[in-house]
This record gives structure tokens, C-alpha cells and sequence, in this order.
């Protein structure tokens, strides 16, 4: 609460490089159990935003409905949010992007918002590539209904009720890799640091960016037999890469060795690192990719880290061939064609 | 070529006046299979009409599949201009075996019939004159590429009803040009066609049937267009820039045709489109991209069909609470369910004006001609943005897929009103707004646009509650606020929305409302009460809801108020009970039409008739 | 233990009766924060009380969240027997410090409040008398366990009411175990607690309010059982076998208690479920499923709110169209869009009546208590398959997740009615059926099920038009006799559903109209009306739509019908409108509660006092 | 017309293992075009029933809309048919299947039907192995609405108009396997024998069969450019194995050689053969079945054949643990508890 009643004023607040400082990306106060997997990730959130300086007013925040699409409102309150409907998201997102191609688009969904009820509007948004930040806050369950079974939730998977979920889980990473997103990762919102370069390298990318990231509801999937659990996560997290990321406003010559690690451009010309680990993974191969994810699905493996990534794919806005401006900020005059053009047109019906 | 109209049978009819002769005043059927490609020789047929300078109107009645199945085509010929359906059919041309003894029982005696000489139909009556005409064999040496005789064969009708009828051959030549544009080759190709039809028409027959085209000058600088091309007009001088769409008979053809005009009119100087479309996943997708695109600033629209507007609900529920502009046209066929997906039919008004759950009201238009698909679709735009909420253009597949006679558009003279948007300098003035507050008092508050550059430009929309500062909020008297608001807004759209368009004497104490299509039947119904039965009867055709105060003026003003619309369920009869005082109600009585074909005149005067006398 | 009670403040109390004494009369309001487990405390103390023989209601106003955010339970003591919502609280207990200041200021002066000593309000007003209790320091001996403390905490006040109203422990501790059942460990801690607060507020406190509970015999051999467990119940009762649902506020505890109990009680002697459930993917799946079980011949249902009922509109029309049957549960929450989801209207009235695009009416059912929750499911599964169509049966979110005091459910004694089926016998008999026929006049035609084993069993059925064979067809007579049949059909069933119940003098000329929640304020008003100013009114309750004939009945018996509902722009009121004479419409008039809390007798005779006045 | 106005009378007509002739399982006249792809997999679905000798009044055809969801009217008269709405047909069968477990259901479907605005309820009857045979008549287009293209529509195919597809397709396959289907094949309407043995061991699966059946339209998408057309799959057709099938009621024992062909046992004893062509391929690996179709992809090739297949696998139906007898045929002794169960539950809530 004192978060909003009584914010503890700094002496001199450190800035970002267009000068804002974090309280800047702040939002409204949470209504978010303590200790929600969601919380985290807002925090993240902000954390990546006020970090890559990115200006609040050209961000869009957009959401279905769950406790996970409430957080848009607990960052970035200098940004228009809207909280849409159940598992429709995307088609307001994808309105938001045509009209108004310079906002960056920040999605917030859940599970049960994008793989059940909103599962066919994810599946098209992936195949437009549209340009957006997709995040899935991926608990298991639908926490604001109270705990059922989402269509993420594992087989085996238990809840608190005893009652075992015996449905195979809809890998989301998976189909966004099938269908066309050319940035695809998984994170755990307990892993601060891959999710925080995620994020960054999200902001930094045109064209769909789907993040599932593993976040833990404690009220209703925490508890022993849940395979969404802080424990079970933390137990099973297995990075396929270490994440890093330079920002194309520093000095990317901060040198990597390219044996250990894969360098990708990313389309604002910062650079994303990614370090092996135990497996040699390139994740700028979609078969590999789904292969990869496809046998994990079969061994119940939890993997997290860039998928794939595309940082030079067209989005579906650039497919559409619009004009500089945005359509929203279009004058009369461009819109509406000349007397003379409609009398043409007469001319031809008579 | 002009010359051979003074020969054949129009001259001999000319030298030979019968007195029995009807003029400009019949109607013909063309009978034959979908998908056969007879469209283009029946448009050729209802433009030589036209270009006769004869009121004319073409309907198509078409199965719900893509070939082969029975498709009639009636052109209505006017000399007093009446362009709505008319129930008899005066003049059969019989290409369909499946159907053409049925349709030829279904005539009226004095009738005449046209048919393909196979199908040897002259044996069914006596009491009407039979031309059958050996298609298949006239074709042949016009068209040497056999996989395109059947097509061709069609055009030879034009050229015998052109004959039969006394409609100048050189009137379908040019309409054939129009017709086939660029493709020459076609076009002579036919041209041809037509020709021989005419000249064995000529060589053959003696004009038997009543009926003949005469030269008038009644549509003179008149054009001739549907009403899906003309709201897709519309659409584009309304500026709009974000189209999503998913397809549906009959609506398809509007986004279709838009996006032919905005890919030739709406590019930019930069070689760049000054629009999107988007082809959506379903009418779902298509309503939150509408309403997302509205939020951020576009002047968005979409177009569907009953179906499309049942599955919007839940997203117009949505538009209606956190105050989204959007154009949702309903281009309306036959429900419930898939019903008839290619008859006409008013029966989205009552789900169109409640839709989604809750206390919700919409506004929404009612088109009754081609001018208004392109008047209103502008309206609709300036509606949306300045009321901040869904607005339905509530056409039909009578008016959105047929081709209608019609003044030339009027350039929309207002300039686009965006409503009510604060932009940087507005809030550095005010300093800050309240999203939802009702500063004017007219129930319509103000809005900033996402990437407004200032620090309080950005609010919260959400469906859930919210307080005037778009805050969360489960407040009781927040709630309450804001829906006697929102109540109030619609209110106040009474005012702005089209008036309704009234013919009143004055004197008589009875009158009608209809609205839409209906307008037609009722027209010349109008006509046929006053001359048949001196029934002197006003006349009001709604425009839009909510109703304006006229419509209350209107029933206020008249002892007997008769609703005629083509819904089972009498909507707009029952949207009026809903709104007019409670001692008016009496006064409304209702005229029905639901079985999938336009109205016509009779009908409507028939049922009238026989209520007066009650 | 029983002795206690012969002890303390009560003692004192019945040793020196006071005469302003208010006994069985008031409410109690519990201010807390979700998620703090204060809701079996709240239990324990409505059942105390219950179990003292006293008419009681409860209250929850929870926020939409899980955890954290305000809540209020209100109970409410009623010798009467009004188990309304009462908008005056007579005795608060202040547990949250978020709004406690504004739930003390908003108290009637005399009354009483609890509150945790933190907070020290007792400075905010000396018109109400405070009863400070140090629950921290009073919660740590009797729970050891420091991460317990939170909900123990909360058993405390249960304790401290008790003592300060005279409710006898003994109640409390019945009631405790009733609560926790099994859980001996839980319901031994949480007894110690309330002992706990019982004996503080004993040593500590002297009366000062006039507020007592006293021992009634008005609650003998009644039940306490939310609606949605009630409505659960019917539909096991009725032999409900395909179940299909998706999750939503506040329609989901219907399903879940449903699956319950039917593991309970409906696996066959094989072991073997004769019930099958689906989790759907969201609502139209669970529409689609519920239409496909029913054609199919199972009894199907599924349970929603508003959204889910916008998201079911395309569905719904194809079941009323190709007449499927289905039973539609809608616990009506506030909208319109996501609105209010922990918050009570009958907001979906009109959106449920004209569900879906086209010419569509629908069967709706209006519960008023737990009681009808449970015989309206069991007759609503009839009344789906008897009419092959989908029914809705329209509770609340007051009426399916509040706790309502009823008497035990009558065994239903009617056979189960599944309609115009015909099986393999009937087709040897008959030979063959047309699915859609009228045969009896009554507007229902003949169905088979899939897997009838005769040659002549099968029919395709379509959403498109289609004839009596159900061949599809695109004939306009095909099409007006199906849909004059449907309308037929839907006249019939004025004749079958629930009638209404009418509370008439004969001699009132005013009379009013409720339906469902808004029946419990209604009595209590009614009572207000005579007592206050000897208004006798006549009462009908509406309890199905179509309306039977008695409804139109009593608006033609009186001279102003009052229609009282929860929702804005009066839904029953307009649906009342539509279907009564005409002449009769002047006599209706609106009274409407939509702030999102349950309607309270007091707003309703005030409004017609006022109304009444004029 | 002459099939409905006049049927041939035949001497002495062949009949199946159940003494039914092939015109017992014929339908009504079919309304679409001539050449329609449709029309063709409609006479093999005739041909497969009759030659398995399924009882007709024993299946359920179900569909949505489109030219190909009207096709159930044109097969199996004696068999009931529900053509329900646009895209959730998938939810309509659930219902179907759960109230009558006995029934055997036909669901036919279109790409547009099933992949635009069907695709989410797709994605869950697949997740859910429903027992069902599952056909999309795949022609790339909205046949029924005129020739506008649909999801599954290639990249760079052109329309007649000259319009070109530039999103991808969605790999109707690839998701069924990835989703938990149990039998996933891709053929072309104009391979008789691949179509007709694959409908058969289709019948002889207990579990979802998702058969993508290229079925080109010839009025809107068979012309040059459109790579759907009946010209295009014919040379592209590129078979995985080929497709052999012993149904349980004949000798299985007609050798073979399990050098070149694998032998799937199906659920009702039948045997599906898959004899080896270029490549080995293994149909029981799922992991490998989705690489296959990961690489088909990005080459761009278009493989027919069985993909994936799990005989054994049990079905939603049977994870519900349901009662023998269908709950449609339940008598009012078997749903409805006693009044002392009812009495019972009255006390408890005293
Ligand atoms: C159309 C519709 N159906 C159902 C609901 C009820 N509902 C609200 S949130 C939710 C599920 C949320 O689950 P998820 O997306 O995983 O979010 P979480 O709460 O787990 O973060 C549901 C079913 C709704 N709001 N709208
Ligand atoms: C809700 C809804 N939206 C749109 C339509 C219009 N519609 C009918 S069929 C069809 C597409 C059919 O395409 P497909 O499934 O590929 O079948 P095909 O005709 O190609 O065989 C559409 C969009 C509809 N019937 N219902
Ligand atoms: S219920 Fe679960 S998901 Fe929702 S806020 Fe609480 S912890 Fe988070
Ligand atoms: S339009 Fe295409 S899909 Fe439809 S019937 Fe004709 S060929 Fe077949
Ligand atoms: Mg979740
Ligand atoms: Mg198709």
C-alpha cells in the first residue's frame, strides 16, 4: 500500500538515457495476491522499459482478462492501457498496430486467456507476425476463477483438490515457432536476469515476440504435485542458453567469444548473446527449434531461453506497405479523395 | 447499324398501333442455372432498359451455392418509376429444364414466354404467347470455341427479348462496352451473340405479347450501382482507414468492392496506402480489431451478416461500455442460424439495437437506397467518433447485392468530425482530463488517443467498472454515474442521429412507417391506396435509432399508425412500442413480409386494405 | 458449557430488561479483506443465529479479486422473517483498516461496532457505541501457530458477537463443527477462538446497545443452501447427463458443487459414471457441446454469466432454429462487458429473451429462491426437450452464491418428460416421420436420435432452410410455415411453463410485478406499503416467459401495475410491454435498483410511495 | 440428376460383409460444382464405408459451413447429419460423441471452416483424442463465399484476381500431432487408392483421425499460380509410404515384407501397412513426424501420407470412465438419485 500512499522520495534519482527515472515506469498499486508469479514479471517489466529508456506515451499496454491481463495496470501509467475481454486480446492488438503503427505494443494474457478461450486469436496473431510483446503468465490455472485446470497445465499435474489433470498441455511456444513469431522464449518469473534480458531483447525486436514465462499462482497451483509450482520450476528450469543482451545505445564492442556464443543483430541494432550451455543450440533454426521443444514435450522437460529468433523477418505492418504516418493521425485531406474523384466515379456508373 | 431498329417487328407494331399495348410497364423473368454466366447478359438486358431512358430495377434471386442450381433474374420495366418488386411476372425467358414448367404454370395469362427450343414448353398453356428459340444451334456459328458456348448462349436471349421487346440494339451494344470494359475480344464476342438473337427474333417471330420499351427521358444522368458499392463508397470519402473483415454473403462484395477503390483512390503521393485491411480469422477477430483500431485514433469499420453480428456481441457489449467508435455494417439475409443465406430480410433490428449482455443500446442506421449506403456510411463514421460507440448501417441483401437506379452521390459537404479527442496542446491547457466524465452535459465525454505526448494523456480502458477518471472502481455510485451517462448520451444521439423523411398531407388521420428497402414497396403501395381505395395515407420512413422526436410527432399526429417491415417478429414495430408513450401504443398496427423475397407494392396495400376494413 | 450462557452481559441484560431493546431485528456487518478466511467465520456466525431459531440472511460483497481487497458480509436478523438485504447497518465489526473509518461514519447513530483496537475508532463518533477487542494479543494463546493466526483471528469476533447479542455458544460450536466437518483439528482451534472472544467480551464489555438475538422457533427443520449447490441439485434430480461448462463468476460454483455430487451419487452399481462433464475451451464450445448432447439425445446443460451468454448468441440461434434441446443457466452478474463480476443484476433479461440474429424467442425461467433453483432445473430440462429448444433459467449473483435459509427441496414427482421422440418401434409403426411436421397442432414436430436402428430413422439437420422433411430448401413458403410453426410452438408454451404466483386481495387496483431476487425485497415492501401508509397492494411474481395468460390477467385487473427490477433500463418491464394489449400499456410502471447490491425493501416502497403521489 | 430422378437398377446387387449394397450408403444429389475435389471424397467416403461395412445408422456425419461442410448431405442417407455452424463443428461432435459413445462420427470440415475460424476449436477436440474422422477438404479458399483465400492457403499462391497469399499456411497436420491427435494423414482427392485404404484404417482407429485432404476448388483455385489446384498436386504429390490395408474381417495373415513395410495392429484387430518408398520413415514417432513436416515445410514440399499414429492411446471417451450404455438411451431409474438420496442431502444442510 505504501507504495502509492507514500512514495519514498530519492535524493537525486538515477535516469535512463532519455532522462526518465524508474519511478517513470511505475503503475498503479497491485491487487495481486503477495507473492503472485505475475508481480514478478510486472517488475520486470518496468525494470526493462525504464532500462532500454523507451518513451511511456508510445506504449501500448493490452490485455484480456485474468488476474495476469490485470497487471497492465500496475505498470506504466503514463501509457494508454486497455484491458479487452477473455482470450480476445489480440484482435485489439492487432487494431491498435494498424492504426497506429509507432506505439510499441505491450500484451499481457494468461494462460487460460491465450490457450484455451483465446487460443484462435493467438494462432493468427503468431502467423501475422504482427509487432507486439507477447507475454503469456503462464500459472497452470485460471487464478481469478479460482484454480481450474488451464490448458497449459501439465499431464499428471495436480491441484489442491486432488483432481489430476489427464489432458497433454498446449506447448505455446511451440505453435508461435509453427505459425510465423520470429521471437520465441520461454522464462520463469523466479529467474530475474533471463527475464529481465529477455524482455530487453524483446523491446528491441520488430515483429512478434511471444514470451511464455512459468509464473507460479500461490493461492491456487503452489503446492506439492503442481508441476507450476516456485519448487517445481525452480527444480526443473533448464536454460538451453545463458542470456545476454548489449543495447544499441552502449558500446556493443564489449567482446564475446563467438566459439562459447551466438551473436544476433536485433532489428534496432542492439545485439543478443546467447552463451551455450550443455547443448549446442542455434536458435535461428525453426526446425531445430520445434524439434528441440517436440522431444522435450515427449521427455517432460522444462526448457527456457530463446527459442528462435528472426530479427529480419517483415511484420505484418511492414506487409501492408502503410505509409509513414501513422493512420490515426491522418488529415482530411489524406483521407478523403477529391469532388473530382467522386464525379469520375459517377461518370463510370452512368 | 442503327438503321435496323426501323425494320422488323417494331415497325410493323409501329404501323400497326394495338390498343391492348403495355408500355414501359412489365416485368420480365430470366430463368436459368447459376454459375452459367447469364448475370452479365441480364446486366446488359436491365442497362439497354436503362439506357432506353425507362425506369428500371433488377433483381436477382440466387441459391446458396456456386453453380448449377436454379437462379431467377426479374427486371422490373417503370414508366412511373416504381422500382420495387412486382409479385407478377410479364415476360418468362425459360433456360432452366429443372425449373421451366413450374415457371411457366406460374404465369399470368396474356403472359409470354421465351425458351430454349428443347425444352418444348409451348404445349403446357394457350392462354400465352410461347417463342421458342433454338439456342444451341444459333450458337454454334457465332461461337467457335465450344467451352464457350455456354456462356455466349446467354447473351442470344438479350438479343431476342431486345427484338421482342423493342429495346434498340445499338442500346446493348453499348451496354456490352460497359459491360466487358477492356476485354474487347468479349465484348465483340457477344456483341455478336446479341445480334443473332435479335436478327432470328426478327426473321421469326410476329409479335404476339403486349409488351414493348418505348424511348422515355426518365434516367437521364441517373447511374446505376448496388448498394454494397455505394456504402463502400461511402466508407472511403468517410476516410476510413483500418477495414477488417471476414466473409459472408451478401456482405462480402462491400469490403471487396472498398478495397478495389481504396487500392486505386487512397494511395499516398509516397506510393503508400493511406488505409489497412485485414481479411480476420472471424467476426470476432473483426470486431476487436475495429474497436482496437477505433481506440487508437483510425476511423475503423467492419462488414458482415447476422450470423457475424451474433458472434460480435460479447465485443459490442465491450465498445458500448468503454466507449469505442466502430462502423459495423449489417448487411441482412434470412435468420435465424444460417437461415437463407441469399434472401432478404430486415430481422437484425431487435438484436442489433440490445446486442451484447447487459443494459446496452446501439445506434443504428437504416439505408433505404443506394444514395444512402453512401450518405449514411459517411454519417456513420462522424456518428461513431462524436457518440464514442459502436454504430450499426443496418442495409439488406435486396439493397446491398442488386442494382439500383440512382441520382448521382453528393460529395459529402461537412467536413469529418473526429469528436471529441484532446491532443498535446488541449492537455497542456486543461493541465489534465477525466476520461469519463460528463462535461458538457450531452452524456459524451472526451478522450485522449494513445501516444499522446503528454504525461496525462493515458488512462486505463477496461470493461469492468470504472469511475469518471477511468479508475477501477466496484463503487455503487460509480456504476450508477456512469450508466445514467451513458443512458444520457444516448439521449442526446436522438438529436443528431438522420431525421426520418416524411410525406404527410396534413389531412389524412392514418399513416405508415417503414424504413429501409421497404421504402420502395411502400412508395407505390402508397400510390395504389390512394387511386384504388382513395385511401389518402402519410408517411414516414425511420431513418435511425434512437428516434428522433419527429417519429413521436409522427404517431402523436395520426389515429392509425401501420409498421410494414420484412421481419416475422414485427422489430421495429416492437423497437417502437418501446419508445413511443404508452397511450400511443394503441395506434401501431403492423404489416408483415418474411418469406426471403423483397416486398412488393401489392402486398403491402392488400394487407392495409384489409386492416382498414376492420 | 450451556451454563455460560446463563452468565454475563446476557444476565445483566435479562435481569434488567431494557425497553429500547431491538430483539431479532438488525444487521450485522462483518467489514474484512477477502482471502483473510473471514467467510467460514461469517458462516458460523449466520448458522449460530439460525440454529437459535431466528430468521437470517447473509450477504457477501466480495471485490473481483482473490485476495486482499475489502469485503463485507452483512447478516441480517429478521423475527419477520425478511431475509432481504437491509441497507442500515445496526452492528459493524471493523476488521479492515482500509475502510474503517468510512464503514463507521456511514452507521446510523445508536448503533453498535467491533472493531480491531488498532484502529482505535472510537474517537471518529460518540453517537454509536464501540466495543475495541486487541485480536492479535487474544489470538496468540489459543493458536500456537503463528501463520494460523491470520484466519483464526477471524473466529475471534464470532466469540465476541455472541457475548455482545446473547447468541449461545453452544450454537456457535454446532455450527463449527457442521463447518469443518472432518476436520476435527480445525474445528477444535477455531471453537477455542471463539471461546476465547466470547469470555474477553464477557469480562470486558457492559452493554450498551439495544441489539439481541432471543430465541425464536422460525427456523424448524429449514435448510441454509446457496442457489448454485440448490440449482446443482435440480440438475442431478432431473437427470442431467452431458454437463459442459467454462469457468466464470459467478455461474461456477454450479458446475463444481454439480460435479460433486454427482460423483457422489450418480456412478453406476458398474462403477461407471452415468454423467459426463467437460471443461470446455470457452463458451460457444460449451453451447456447441450442449447442442450436440442434445441432438444426440442426451440431457445437456451448461452454466454461464452475461459474457458467456454473448459469446452463446450464434449457437442459440441455431438451436431455436434447428430446435435442439439444452438447458442454459445464466447467474446474472452486472454488466454490460466484463462490468461487475462480483455484483448482482438481472441485466440479461432482453439479451436472453431475442438471443441471436433473425426472428428468435427464447423460453426463460426466473428462479426467486434456492427452492426454485432447484425445482426450475429440473423443469427446465423438461421443458428443453418437451419444446426442443434451449431454455435459460435466469438467477443471480445474490441468489447462486449467497446463503439463503429454505425449506427442504420436494422430491420431484413428476416422471421425467423427454418429448416427441420417436424409436425404432415408432418407425415400424409409423413407417416414416417428417422432422419438422406439426402434427398436433401444438407447433412441436417429431425427432429421432442418432443410432436409431430403422432405415427411415435419419433426418439431416441444418441451420439453413428447410421443409417439413428437413430437406433443405430455399422456398418461401417452405420458409414462413417453418418459422409461423416456430411461433406456434413458442404460444404453446405459454401454456407450460411455470405459472406465476399472485398475492391479490381482489379489492387493490394497484398491483406489482417482480421476478426473481427481487421477490424478498417485495414482500417486505409490500408489508411497508400496508403498514406505513396503508397502500394493500397486489403482488404477481413472474416466474417464465413467455407469459401465461394469468399475467396478462392481472394487468388487466388493476389500475397501475408497478414492474420492480435490478437493471437500468427496465428489461422485464420492456418484454411486459411488448407482449401485453396494447390498451393495457398505459397501466405499467417502472421501478428499477441497478447499483450492483442486492434490492432492499426500502427503495422499493419508498419509489412507490413517491410514484404513487403523483 | 438423373442419380436421384432414376436409379440404375442393378441384376443382382454386391453386397458388404453386412449384406448391405453400396447404394445404402448413398447420399442426396450433390450441389456443387462439377469437378469440385469434394465431389470426390465424398464417393471414397461411400466406397469406405460400404467396403467396411459400417452400419449406417450407426454414424453421425457432422460438419460446419462451406462448399465442404455440405458435403454430409450427399453420403449416407440412412445415417443422421447435422450441418451446424461456421467453424465449430468440433464442440457440436463433442456433444455428440459424449451422448452416444456407440456412434461412429464423421466430422468434414474446409480450411476455412477449420483453420480460420475453426482453428481453436480444432486445436482442442485434437488435444482431446476425441473419437472422431476428421476431414478438412482442403482447397486453400473460401469456395463457399467466392474464392478468397484461407489460412491454409501457400505463401505466393495466387488468386484469379492476381492477388497473392503472403502469410503463411498453417500446417493442419503439424498441429493435430503436435496437440495429441492419434491418427494424422495428409492425401489429395485425386489419389483414389491413398484416400479410399487411409478412410479405411481411419474407421478401424478409436481415438481422433485428422485426415487433410488437398480437394481442389475447380472454380476458384485451380488455375495457374494457385498451388492447390488439381494441375499443382498432382506433380508435386510426393507420398511418405505407401498405404496398405487389411480390415479384421479378412485374413490378416496376406504376407508381407517387414523389411520394407511396417504394420500397424489398428483397435479393431485390421492392419494398416505402410510399405517403404525414397524415404524409411517411422509413422509411430511423433517427434520424428513432426521434424518431417517442420522440413516439408521449409522446403516447401507437399507430403501425402499417414504422418503419426498411436493405436493405442486411449480416447477422451474413454477417459471419462462413462457407463456401457450411451447416456442418450439412460432410463430415469439410472440419472435420477432416490428420494432417500435427495432426503439424505436435506438433512446434511440442516
Ligand atoms: C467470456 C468470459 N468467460 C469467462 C470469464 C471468467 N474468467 C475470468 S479470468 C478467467 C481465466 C483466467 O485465467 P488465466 O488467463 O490463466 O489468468 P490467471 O488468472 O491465471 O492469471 C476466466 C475464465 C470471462 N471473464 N469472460
Ligand atoms: C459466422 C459465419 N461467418 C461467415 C460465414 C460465411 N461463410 C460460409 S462458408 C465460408 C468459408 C468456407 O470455406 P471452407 O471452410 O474452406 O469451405 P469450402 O467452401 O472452401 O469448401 C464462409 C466464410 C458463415 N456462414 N458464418
Ligand atoms: S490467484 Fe493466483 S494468479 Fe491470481 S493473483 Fe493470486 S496468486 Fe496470482
Ligand atoms: S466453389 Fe469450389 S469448393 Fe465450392 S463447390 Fe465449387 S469447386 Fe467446390
Ligand atoms: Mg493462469
Ligand atoms: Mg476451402
Amino acid at each position: 500500500m505504501s507504495a502509492t500512499s507514500t512514495p519514498t522520495p530519492a535524493p537525486a534519482p538515477k535516469t535512463n538515457h532519455i532522462g526518465l527515472t524508474v519511478l517513470d515506469y511505475r503503475g498503479g498499486k497491485t491487487t495481486l495476491c503477495a507473492g503472485c508469479g505475475h508481480n514478478a514479471i510486472t517488475e520486470r517489466l518496468i525494470d526493462a522499459m525504464y532500462e532500454m529508456g523507451v518513451q511511456p506515451e508510445n506504449i501500448a499496454k493490452l490485455s484480456g482478462i485474468g488476474c495476469s491481463s490485470k497487471t497492465p495496470a500496475y505498470f506504466v501509467n503514463r501509457a494508454h492501457g486497455f484491458n479487452s475481454v477473455h482470450g480476445r486480446m489480440p484482435s485489439v492488438a492487432t487494431g491498435v498496430a494498424l492504426a497506429n503503427q509507432k506505439l510499441m505494443l505491450i500484451g499481457v494474457s494468461g494462460d487460460g486467456d491465450t490457450a484455451s478461450i483465446g487460443i484462435g486469436q493467438f494462432i493468427h496473431l503468431m502467423r501475422r507476425n504482427l509487432p507486439i510483446i507477447y507475454i503469456i503468465e503462464d500459472n497452470g490455472v485460471y487464478g481469478l476463477t479460482k484454480g481450474q485446470f488451464s490448458a497449459t497445465a501439465d499431464l499428471g499435474s495436480k491441484l489442491k483438490t486432488g483432481v489430476i489433470n489427464d489432458l497433454p498441455p498446449i506447448d505455446t511456444c511451440a505453435l508461435a515457432i509453427q505459425l510465423g513469431a520470429t521471437f520465441v522464449a520461454r522464462s520463469f518469473s523466479g529467474d530475474k536476469k533471463q527475464l529481465l534480458n529477455l524482455l530487453k531483447a524483446a523491446i528491441a525486436h520488430r515483429g512478434t515476440v511471444m514470451i511464455d514465462v512459468i509464473s507460479p499462482c500461490v493461492t491456487f497451483n503452489d503446492h506439492e504435485g503442481s508441476t507450476k509450482s516456485y519448487k517445481y520450476s525452480k527444480d526443473h528450469d533448464e536454460p538451453v542458453q545463458e542470456i545476454g543482451f548489449v543495447p544499441s545505445f552502449e558500446s556493443i564492442d564489449v567482446d564475446y567469444d563467438p566459439g562459447t556464443t551466438a551473436a544476433v543483430r536485433m532489428h534496432d541494432g542492439s545485439q543478443l548473446r546467447l552463451r551455450k550451455l550443455d547443448r549446442d543450440y542455434d536458435a535461428t533454426n525453426k526446425v531445430g527449434a520445434l524439434t528441440l521443444l517436440a522431444e522435450a514435450h515427449e521427455k517432460g522437460e522444462m526448457l527456457t531461453g530463446v527459442f528462435y529468433v528472426n530479427a529480419t523477418a517483415p511484420s505484418f505492418v511492414e506487409q501492408l506497405n502503410l505509409t509513414e504516418q501513422s493512420l490515426a493521425r491522418m488529415t482530411e485531406a489524406q483521407v478523403r479523395p477529391s469532388r473530382q474523384v467522386l464525379d469520375g466515379i459517377m461518370e463510370e456508373l452512368r | 447499324m442503327a438503321t435496323t431498329v426501323d425494320l422488323g417487328v417494331q415497325d410493323k407494331a409501329a404501323r400497326t398501333p394495338q390498343p391492348g399495348r403495355k408500355i414501359n410497364d412489365f416485368s420480365i423473368q430470366v430463368a436459368t442455372v447459376n454459375g452459367s454466366g447469364s448475370q452479365s447478359a441480364n446486366s446488359v438486358l436491365l442497362r439497354s432498359i436503362f439506357q432506353m431512358g425507362v425506369p428500371v430495377s433488377g433483381k436477382n434471386l440466387f441459391p446458396s451455392n456456386i453453380a448449377g442450381l436454379p437462379t431467377w433474374y426479374t427486371i422490373r420495366a417503370s414508366k412511373q418509376g416504381y422500382i420495387a418488386r412486382k409479385k407478377e411476372i410479364d415476360f418468362l425467358v425459360a433456360m432452366n429444364a429443372e425449373t421451366a414448367k413450374e415457371d411457366v404454370m406460374s404465369l399470368a395469362p396474356g403472359s409470354a414466354c421465351v425458351y430454349d427450343e428443347p425444352l418444348q414448353l409451348s404445349g403446357l398453356r394457350t392462354d400465352i404467347t410461347f417463342y421458342p428459340v433454338p439456342f444451341d444451334k444459333l450458337v454454334a456459328p457465332v461461337c467457335p470455341e465450344a467451352k464457350l458456348r455456354r456462356l455466349v448462349k446467354n447473351m442470344l436471349y438479350v438479343g431476342v427479348v431486345d427484338a421482342l421487346l423493342g429495346i434498340e440494339l445499338v442500346e446493348s451494344e453499348k451496354a456490352l462496352v460497359k459491360q466487358f470494359g477492356k476485354k474487347k475480344k468479349a465484348a465483340e464476342l457477344n456483341a455478336a451473340a446479341v445480334r443473332a438473337g435479335y436478327d432470328y427474333a426478327l426473321a421469326t417471330f410476329t409479335k404476339q405479347d403486349p409488351f414493348w420499351v418505348e424511348r422515355m427521358n426518365e434516367t437521364q444522368g441517373k447511374i446505376i450501382v448496388d448498394g454494397n458499392s455505394a456504402a463502400a463508397l461511402g466508407c472511403m470519402f468517410a476516410g476510413v482507414t483500418v477495414v477488417t473483415w471476414y466473409p459472408i454473403t451478401p456482405s462480402s462484395s462491400l469490403v471487396e468492392t472498398l478495397i478495389d477503390y481504396l487500392k486505386e483512390y487512397r494511395i499516398g503521393p509516397d506510393g503508400k496506402a493511406t488505409f489497412a485491411v485485414v481479411q480476420a480469422e472471424d467476426e470476432l477477430a473483426a470486431a476487436g480489431m475495429v474497436l482496437g483500431a477505433g481506440w487508437a485514433g483510425a476511423r475503423s469499420m467492419t462488414s458482415t451478416s447476422g450470423p457475424g453480428i451474433s458472434l460480435m456481441a460479447e465485443f459490442i457489449g465491450l465498445g458500448y461500455y468503454t466507449e469505442l467508435p466502430g462502423v459495423f455494417f449489417d448487411i441482412q439475409r434470412v435468420g435465424p442460424s444460417t437461415g437463407l443465406p441469399t434472401r432478404t430480410m430486415q430481422g437484425d433490428v431487435l438484436s442489433c439495437a440490445f446486442l451484447s449482455h447487459g443494459d446496452t443500446k446501439h445506434i443504428l442506421l437504416f439505408p433505404a437506397s443506394v444514395e444512402e449506403c453512401f450518405s449514411m456510411a459517411v454519417e456513420a463514421f462522424d456518428l461513431a467518433e462524436q457518440f464514442q460507440t459502436p454504430v450499426f448501417v443496418l442495409s439488406d441483401l435486396d439493397l446491398g447485392m442488386n442494382n439500383w437506379m440512382a441520382h448521382p452521390f453528393q460529395y459529402p459537404e461537412k467536413p469529418i468530425a473526429r469528436g471529441k479527442v484532446l491532443d498535446e496542446e488541449d492537455l497542456k491547457r486543461l493541465g489534465g482530463f477525466a476520461r469519463y466524465k460528463d462535461v458538457d452535459g450531452d452524456g459524451i465525454p472526451y478522450r485522449t488517443l494513445p501516444g499522446t505526448n503528454h504525461p496525462a494523456a493515458a488512462y486505463f480502458t477496461r470493461g469492468s467498472g470504472h469511475n469518471e477518471k477511468a479508475q477501477y472502481s466496484e463503487r455503487p455510485d460509480d456504476y450508477v454515474n456512469n450508466m445514467d451517462r451513458l443512458a444520457r448520451k444516448f439521449d442526446t444521439a436522438r438529436k443528431f442521429v438522420p431525421v426520418p423523411v416524411k410525406e404527410v398531407s396534413g389531412t389524412s388521420r392514418t399513416g405508415i412507417i417503414a424504413y429501409g428497402t421497404t421504402h420502395w414497396a411502400l412508395t407505390e403501395a402508397c400510390d395504389q391506396l390512394s387511386k384504388e381505395h382513395n385511401l389518402a395515407i402519410d408517411y414516414l420512413r425511420v431513418r435511425a435509432y434512437p428516434f428522433n422526436q419527429d417519429v413521436h410527432e409522427f404517431i402523436k399526429n395520426h389515429d392509425r399508425v401501420y409498421v410494414v417491415e420484412q421481419n416475422r417478429d414485427a422489430q421495429m414495430f416492437q423497437l417502437l412500442k418501446l419508445d413511443i408513450a404508452a397511450d400511443q401504443v394503441v395506434k401501431l398496427r403492423s404489416v408483415l413480409h418474411y418469406n426471403g423475397l423483397p416486398i412488393d407494392a401489392r402486398s403491402v396495400s392488400d394487407a392495409i386494405v384489409s386492416q382498414e376494413a376492420r
